[in-house]
């Protein structure tokens, strides 16, 4: 059960937010010029690293803002959380342990 | 016609408990403002408005003898107001990049006061409202059992208000006089 | 291999059963193989077992990272079914409900294939629109599929509380679905392919797949460079992983996936429970434990930890559909890695690399399909080519969206 | 006879308080303070249960939560529960247990026969066989679960409630023992917000089970005493701590009223189920005795040496008179000497081949025989120890030899070592490492220091001295407290006297040898006892090569009963280890896993069952409805009008008169369910055309459109009618099902995606109460409580008026679900009930006829409306709902444009929305039913299509049904062939979807 950090709320429990996948993922601008493979690459292929991974969390039952988390998959260990606008944090160098 | 039945969701039901009180707040003026309350300009406007001072924190409320005004989210308040709502938010949406809505019966509200009230919270929320954490003057969205609530602290008695959606109150309100019981 | 009676039994009794053979081999890796296999769960075993005995290729690893059936084989809720809407579906786990219903004897070990029926519950009108549509289906492409009134669903399930949060108005039961023992389901696997020839080597991870000319050439591995004219990934949870080693991504995500046991008590649920709209999947183990699904947490994760908030989301539903489970106790609970993709329909294709194949995206459903996955799987990598069962799972449906959605096409809430 | 193992003083039970229990049908008595297996044992009874697999007699083990054995059936009737551990019983009057698994009684078990066959039944037999013939095997199963499982579920509804809550603290200390208290102590010194929990009835810990234990009592009250004074330490007894999950979130159990017997606690819950999310966590959760693992370890009076010395310390019972105490370390010589102190006849063999002088000079004092070097081989008595047999141990201590003394006893006290608690340490994601000295784990240095931050202290960390684990409890109260940010302060070290012998050089032997190769000749030597399991039987996993851990635990099933291996894991794994020639930590760990000990379903759910399990969401004109005899849809979370019989009418007459009312004169439906979205903002306009498949920019205000929603897959989600209320400002509608849904996806984009955007929405579901009024004569019936004009031409179709019904503010829409003439009168929630009285009342004289959602489903099948979800699924896209006209041909870019254009998405033969006209006017189509492309005898049979929506319809004067069928759109005309489950078969022309007023003149009159 993890705590997250909410960039509007500060830490709340996990079970005010939900996770809503990949982040950085922007919708393609001209779609009509694309290929049936980027689109579908748009649509269905993930990274889904073992490893650090930056995703969309929303504070549903808190402020119902949409922000971008950077955790390990394996650990599970939260290393920020940022606004959509702000820079993205870079990822630590090691190796997932605290 | 002359005289429309006006209803609240808990028909203004209540509970007197041994170290619980819980009443529901009638009719309460409710109005959604949006805005960029991270701008002096809206802040001001929004001061001028409800005549206080209107800059929040985070999770905070202030209020004086005719409003309380909610922290929501960076661009989102909630006004409980004596005046008449439409007005508000017609002059709320005058200024540029705002918006407002009557949301007076999207919810209703409960207060809550006695002893046993921040137990019959903690039993549905996984917020912390230890005085310690959750003072007068805050409020905070925040889940209670499958519940969205807006809680705040008006005194340390303690009295708590819990806003609640309409057709979730009767669920909260169960909740709390079932778990008023076990703690 | 010395086959396994009544009569070895007794026989080894004799002997103070010192005389039984190790069940598989633990080879050291040859320099190359025909096939190698990344990973030693059921779907993997399965393959190298029909590699061997149906396509003639026994000249194979089995490279598991850990133990045998330590991934999903080994901690799901063992459900087996073929009652599915759409054809392609309903192809792939109807061959493999044909397989199971002779796989103890087909494998000389008892994977306690238990037929005793398993019931979709319907709570609204949309779940009995859904049940009455999936029923059909299943009856004409000839599966067994019935319809259960209330009043028949109580004489199944006499301790269900039909009066539930939302009530119960109809079910759909196969009675031909049920349960198996998932462990003697990888360990009988295991213990027939090593017998047709197959070298299963455990506590060999994967680490690097080689490429030459855009065709697979073998793998690097914890215990060095292993030579393959043909690899097939069934790796699960790690499936992207191995798929990153080769240079491509896949539509796949993991998340973990939660289940609990209760306490063994004495028979008290006959059938497999299954209900969509409370959210209750409980089955009771022939030791007499409960065994529940749970959920699967909405983050991707490879910790097979979850969070505790999915068990209480499942208990709860649990006692209110059979409130007299409420006194029962929950014994263990667990999560494994579930590689899930868009349409939650398994992927079985060729990939852009050749002589390179892969078997994923199984879900949080692929026990069930264990043995017409590796049966289909092995032919496939054989003919190079996948077959008449596994084509319509192929990566290609993601660029040209022909999706097999068994979950949109069930259509929740309206 | 009563209490003959009673000792006449001693103990913490009150012996002026008697309870008189039962227990398989015989009456006993107890004292308060007692649990239910000290009770028994004080009255002699030893035989308390039969073994899961071969229905040996079994007694009494432990004192504590890691009791294999003695597993009850706790009460009768609706309060019963199986597998209660005997030594977890908290003595009430009244209470009645009964032995579990044993048939037809425990002393005759039919089941024991299993034991005779024992040798046919080593670990995974059944995977070798009950194979022939294929079809017996759900014979052979049917009595393979009769014979497994343990107790018997209730077969009545549980009549207990139960209680959750959430907690937060600082720090969390587990285990209110000596370390724990300590730890308690010293962080609640420096201000922070302290838990402790403790499974026992009162706090204490292992004290509680020492002898002269004034000392140990006094530090317990005065640490209790000091930590109850303070306002920010919560201390729970009868709380175990179940679970520990990431980011310090611990669950426990708290047994809040069980202790007071079955319906005996008021309106307080049976128990309450704790979450706890702590900054820091101390774990001071002690450890547990191992057995030693010898010939027939497992005949009742074979128990842990801490136990008996439990029993007689704690609760002033001395199990049997002849004891001997079975070592390989210096503990259990305690236990020797409270024995002899408390009257018994004492005998210690120790594995050991030289103990320490001083102890010897003790035994000598108190006249205890002590066999040096020796171990037992063999214990005489089926149902009850009657001796044991003792040899001296070869130097490797692979063997025996020499002469063998018999020694009669009836208690047997073993102790192989202690292992500590690691239970929570290792749930929590940390490591364990392997400890020589103490021949067990302890945790490791805590892996996940951020989201799993513990501290281990006192004898879970390895530590068995008393005076240890109070200073090391201190220093991890200190440290917690410090990691807070507080300062916590050591307070002055206690120091008292505890009886007690430390461990001493412990000399493991994990397998006592006997005088035949262990697996072979009669006797067993158990591990785990609860599924009897044997160290042959790890041998046999080895040999056939289930040598991992996980493969040794699967496949004997060693570890995997209800006590979850506490007392047997270490010894499986270093039995594996010795056959491998490997060290232990090279055989490896298994993974422990939550709960602690088994937790009680109805906890976990918390007060949320029942009417709290998932909320009705009630419109605010919910009870009108139910005064006026509607029966229920379940549609979500809401309670929507399904339909409302009269008197004498089944659902299907009083659908058709609901369905022929609104198009003769005039229905009235609560549509208040339907999501509403406010959305303002000079980009409002931006985010409508994204959403919507059709085009937006030139809907006038005060008008109203109909929209249809496809996530990027290209696929209907969503439908709904959006009204422009101003320059920039929209009111969406959503269906009921997707009001949440929807509202998540505009904020997805807008928050994700074009944040730039200044657009606010609102959910404004609740706040407006819906009626809507369809029928020839809604204009007059609302016209009669408006001062709107409603006139034809002052309010045209799809459009909206603000003004005044039944006396409140209204917003009327002019839409129509039905095809009639119809309107959607939209009052704040307050004025729900008002409004659909005032329409009761003033429709008497149009006839109005409250409908509810089944003729709502009806009309707007009459008229080939799609309800989404359920003519589409999820893989459906306009042009399959023939539906062109509604997406844009001009728009650039919409959500799931790119989708429609798809190779599959725009392949012919896709299913497509049609109608049906059975060949019998009369036959209404089950939904669900399918169209062949033949039919045969059986199937299987290709498919086509199948029936999504099908009624009978009294407008149209037949059945209709709408379907969806393989390149439909160009079948029209044709006859296809549905084939039912019950083996119908009818012929259908497929036809239009209209099938009432095809020309559309009614809604626009």
């Amino acid at each position: 059960m993890f705590i997250i950090n909410c960039p509007y709320c500060g830490d709340r429990d996990q079970t005010e937010f939900s996770c809503h996948g990949e982040a950085h993922i922007p919708r393609p601008t001209e779609t009509k010029k694309m290929t049936d493979e980027e689109w579908g690459d748009y649509v269905f292929f993930r990274t889904n690293p073992k490893g650090y991974h930056r995703e969309r969390w929303l504070h549903d039952h808190g402020c119902r803002r949409w922000f971008n988390a950077l955790r390990h998959t394996v650990t599970d260990e939260f290393v920020a959380s940022y606004k959509v606008e702000d820079p993205r944090p870079p990822i630590p160098d090691n190796g997932g342990q605290s | 016609m002359d005289n429309p039945v006006k209803a609240t969701p808990l028909e203004m039901a209540a509970i007197d408990v041994d170290g619980l009180t819980v009443a529901e707040l009638g009719l309460v003026n409710k109005i959604n403002l949006r805005g960029d309350f991270d701008s002096h300009a809206c802040n001001s406007a929004l001061t001028e408005l409800l005549g206080m001072e209107c800059q929040l924190e985070a999770n905070t409320y202030v209020s004086n003898s005719a409003s309380t005004l909610f922290w929501l989210g960076p661009n989102e308040r909630l006004l409980y107001t004596d005046s008449d709502p439409q007005s508000i938010a017609e002059r709320w949406r005058a200024n540029p990049g705002t918006a407002a809505v009557d949301v007076s019966d999207y919810s209703t509200v409960l207060r809550l006061s006695g002893a046993k009230t921040r137990a019959v919270i903690a039993s549905g929320s996984p917020f912390d409202v230890h005085p310690q954490q959750f003072g007068v003057g805050q409020c905070t969205q925040t889940r209670f059992g499958n519940a969205s609530v807006l809680l705040s602290n008006h005194a340390d008695t303690p009295v708590f208000q819990m806003q609640v959606r309409w057709s979730f109150a009767r669920y909260a309100f169960d909740y709390i006089k079932r778990v008023a019981d076990y703690v | 291999m010395k086959a396994y009676s009544l009569f070895s039994l007794a026989r080894n009794a004799m002997s103070y059963h010192r005389n039984w053979q190790r069940a598989w081999r633990s080879p050291e890796p040859k320099k190359a193989y025909d096939v190698v296999i990344i990973g030693g769960g059921g779907h993997g075993l399965a393959t190298a077992y029909y590699l061997a005995t149906q396509c003639g290729i026994t000249n194979v690893a089995v490279l598991e990272k850990g133990w045998l059936g330590g991934g999903n084989t080994g901690r799901n809720t063992t459900i087996v079914r073929s009652n599915y809407l759409l054809d392609a579906s309903a192809g792939m786990y109807e061959h493999a409900m044909k397989l199971w219903e002779g796989l103890s004897q087909e494998l000389n070990y008892n994977v306690m294939f238990s037929q005793r029926g398993l019931l979709h519950l319907a709570h609204s009108v949309h779940d009995m629109q859904e049940i009455g549509r999936r029923g059909n289906a299943i009856y004409l492409n000839g599966i067994d599929s019935e319809f259960l009134t209330p009043a028949q669903v109580k004489e199944m399930l006499p301790i269900i509380n039909l009066d539930c949060r939302y009530p119960v108005m109809g079910g759909l039961l196969q009675r031909r679905g049920g349960t198996a023992r998932h462990d003697a389901v990888a360990w009988g696997y295991a213990r027939g392919a090593d017998a047709a020839g197959v070298d299963i080597i455990q506590n060999c991870e994967v680490t690097g797949v080689r490429v030459e000319n855009n065709k697979v050439i073998g793998v690097d591995t914890s215990r060095g460079f292993i030579g393959a004219g043909k690899v097939g990934s069934v790796a699960a949870g790690h499936s992207s992983v191995i798929a990153e080693m080769a240079g491509f991504k896949l539509p796949l995500e993991c998340y973990p996936l939660q289940a609990l046991v209760s306490e063994p008590i004495k028979p008290i649920i006959d059938c497999v429970v299954m209900s969509n709209g409370i959210h209750v999947y409980v089955s009771q183990s022939d030791k007499g434990e409960l065994v529940v699904g749970s959920g699967s947490d909405a983050y991707n994760s490879y910790s097979q930890r979850g969070s505790f908030d999915l068990i209480e989301h499942t208990v709860g539903p649990l006692c209110e559909l059979f409130p007299l489970f409420s006194r029962l106790r929950m014994l263990r609970q667990w999560a494994g890695i579930v590689d899930v993709t868009i349409d939650r329909s398994p992927i079985l294709s060729k990939t852009p690399v050749k002589n390179l194949f892969f078997n994923c995206g199984w879900g949080t459903g692929g026990f069930k399909a264990t043995p017409g996955s590796g049966h289909a799987f092995a032919h496939s990598i054989a003919a190079g080519e996948m077959n008449s069962i596994a084509a319509p799972f192929s990566l290609d449906r993601f660029n040209s969206g022909a999706l097999i959605d068994e979950g949109a096409a069930a259509a929740v809430a309206h | 006879m009563t209490q003959t193992h009673r000792l006449s003083e001693g103990g913490l039970v009150d012996r002026s308080k008697p309870l008189t229990f039962s227990f398989d049908g015989i009456t006993y008595t107890g004292y308060r303070g007692d649990t239910l297996a000290s009770a028994l044992l004080a009255n002699g009874v030893r035989l308390l249960g039969r073994s899961f697999k071969y229905h040996r007699p079994r007694g009494l083990i432990a004192a504590g939560s890691e009791e294999p054995n003695a597993l009850m059936q706790l009460e009768t009737g609706p309060y019963t529960e199986p597998n209660t551990r005997a030594t977890c019983i908290e003595l009430y009057d009244g209470l009645v247990a009964k032995s579990q698994n044993r048939w037809p009684s425990l002393g005759f078990d039919v089941g024991a026969a299993n034991s005779l066959v024992a040798r046919f039944l080593p670990a995974g037999f059944y995977y070798k066989t009950f194979m022939w013939p294929a079809s017996m095997w759900m014979t052979y199963e049917k009595y393979i679960r009769k014979a497994a499982g343990l107790g018997v579920s209730p077969t009545e509804d549980d009549p207990d409630v139960y209680h959750g809550t959430y907690a937060h603290c600082d720090v969390l200390v587990i285990g209110a023992g000596p370390a724990g208290l300590a730890a308690a102590t010293a962080a609640a010194s420096g201000g922070a917000r302290v838990m402790v929990l403790d499974e026992n009835n009162t706090p204490g810990g292992a004290l509680l089970g020492t002898s002269n234990n004034a000392a140990s009592l006094e530090f317990i009250q005065r640490s209790v005493q000091s930590l109850e004074r303070n306002e920010n330490v919560q201390l729970l007894t009868r709380t175990t701590a179940t679970g520990y999950y990431d980011y310090n979130y611990i669950t426990a159990i708290e047994k809040v009223t069980d202790h007071m017997g079955p319906g005996k606690g008021g309106t307080a819950p049976r128990q309450r189920f704790w979450k706890i999310r702590a900054k820091q966590v101390v774990v001071a959760a002690g450890s547990i005795e191992r057995p030693l693992v010898f010939a027939d370890n497992d005949r009742p009076g074979v128990m842990l040496a801490n136990a008996v010395g439990t029993y007689i310390n704690r609760y002033g019972v001395l199990p049997g008179n002849d004891v001997v105490v079975f070592t390989n370390n210096d503990s259990a010589y305690q236990v020797a000497f409270d024995a002899s102190e408390s009257g018994g006849v004492v005998t210690v063999v120790d594995t050991r081949s030289s103990v320490q002088s001083s102890l010897k000079a003790l035994l000598e004092e108190k006249n205890i025989k002590l066999f040096e070097g020796h171990a037992i081989t063999s214990v005489q008595g089926a149902k009850g120890v009657e001796s044991v047999r003792v040899m001296k141990l070869s130097a490797d201590g692979d063997s025996v030899q020499g002469q063998a003394w018999e020694i009669d006893c009836s208690v047997v006290a073993s102790s192989g070592g202690w292992t500590p608690s690691c239970h929570m340490v290792s749930q929590s994601g940390g490591k364990l490492k392997y400890i020589e000295s103490i021949a067990a784990f302890v945790p490791d240095e805590s892996r996940l220091k951020k989201t799993s931050p513990n501290i281990s202290a006192g004898s879970c960390n390895g530590s068995f001295v008393t005076a240890t684990c109070i200073q090391q409890g201190t220093q991890a109260g200190v440290d917690a407290a410090t990691r807070c940010g507080l300062h916590g302060t050591a307070a002055s070290s206690e120091s008292f006297t505890v009886n007690e012998v430390p461990l001493g050089t412990i000399s493991p032997l994990w397998l006592v040898p006997t005088t035949h190769p262990v697996g072979e000749g009669r006797s067993k030597h158990f591990h785990d006892f609860q599924n009897d399991v044997t160290a042959a039987d790890i041998q046999l996993a080895a040999r056939e090569g289930f040598v991992s851990v996980e493969h040794l635990k699967r496949y004997t099933t060693t570890g995997m009963a209800t006590d979850q291996g506490k007392t047997s894991n270490l010894n499986a794994l270093a039995i594996m280890a010795n056959i491998q020639g490997v060290s232990i930590p090279e055989v490896g760990t298994t993974t422990f896993r939550p709960p602690y000990t088994p937790l009680t379903l109805g906890a976990v759910g918390g007060q949320e069952s029942r009417e709290l399990f998932i909320q009705e969401r009630h419109t605010p004109m919910h009870e009108w409805h139910v005064d006026n005899g509607a029966e229920f849809e379940d549609v979500g979370d809401w309670k929507r009008s399904w339909y409302y019989p009269k008197a004498g009418e089944d659902m299907h007459s009083a659908v058709q008169r609901e369905t022929l009312a609104v198009r003769e004169s005039v229905g009235m439906l609560d549509a208040s369910t339907l999501g509403k979205i406010d959305i303002q903002g000079k980009d409002a306009i931006k985010l409508i055309e994204m959403a919507y498949t059709n085009n937006w920019q030139k809907l006038a205000i005060g008008s109203c459109r109909y929209g249809l929603m496809l996530n990027e897959h290209g696929m209907i989600f969503d439908d709904g009618v959006t009204t422009r209320l101003g320059e920039n400002h929209y009111h969406m509608t959503t269906t009921t099902g997707g009001a949440a849904r929807v509202m998540g996806w505009l904020e997805e984009w807008l928050q994700t995606e074009w944040p730039e955007w200044e657009v606010y929405c609102t959910s404004v579901t609740e706040q407006w109460a819906v009626m809507a009024i369809n029928g020839p004569k809604a204009r007059e019936l609302l016209q009669s409580i408006t001062d709107i004009d409603v006139s034809k031409d002052a309010f045209p179709f799809m459009t909206m008026r603000e003004g005044k019904v039944a006396g409140v503010p209204a917003r009327v829409y002019r839409i129509s679900f039905t095809g009639e003439l119809a309107y959607e009168i939209n009052v704040p929630a307050r004025y729900g009930k008002h409004l659909i009285e005032a329409l009761a009342a003033a429709g008497k004289k149009f006839d109005l006829c409250p409908y509810g959602t089944e003729a709502m489903h009806v009309l707007r099948a009459e008229k080939g409306f799609i309800i989404v979800g359920q003519d589409t699924d999820g893989t459906v896209t306009p042009h399959d709902m023939d539906m062109d006209w509604i997406v844009s041909k001009t728009k650039e870019e919409y959500l799931g444009n790119r989708s429609q254009v798809r190779i599959d998405t725009q392949r012919t033969a896709r299913p497509q929305l049609i109608g049906l006209l059975t060949e019998d006017p009369t036959v209404v189509l089950p939904e669900g039913a399918h169209i062949v492309s033949e039919v045969s005898d059986a199937p299987p049979m290709p498919t086509i299509g199948h029936v999504t929506s099908s009624y009978m319809s009294p407008n149209a004067g037949r059945s209709i049904a709408l379907a969806l069928l393989q390149d439909g759109i160009n079948r029209k005309g044709d006859v296809v062939t549905l084939r039912l489950m019950n083996g119908e078969v009818h012929r259908a022309t497929v036809s239009d979807t209209v099938f009432v007023d095809a020309e559309g003149v009614r809604v626009r009159g």
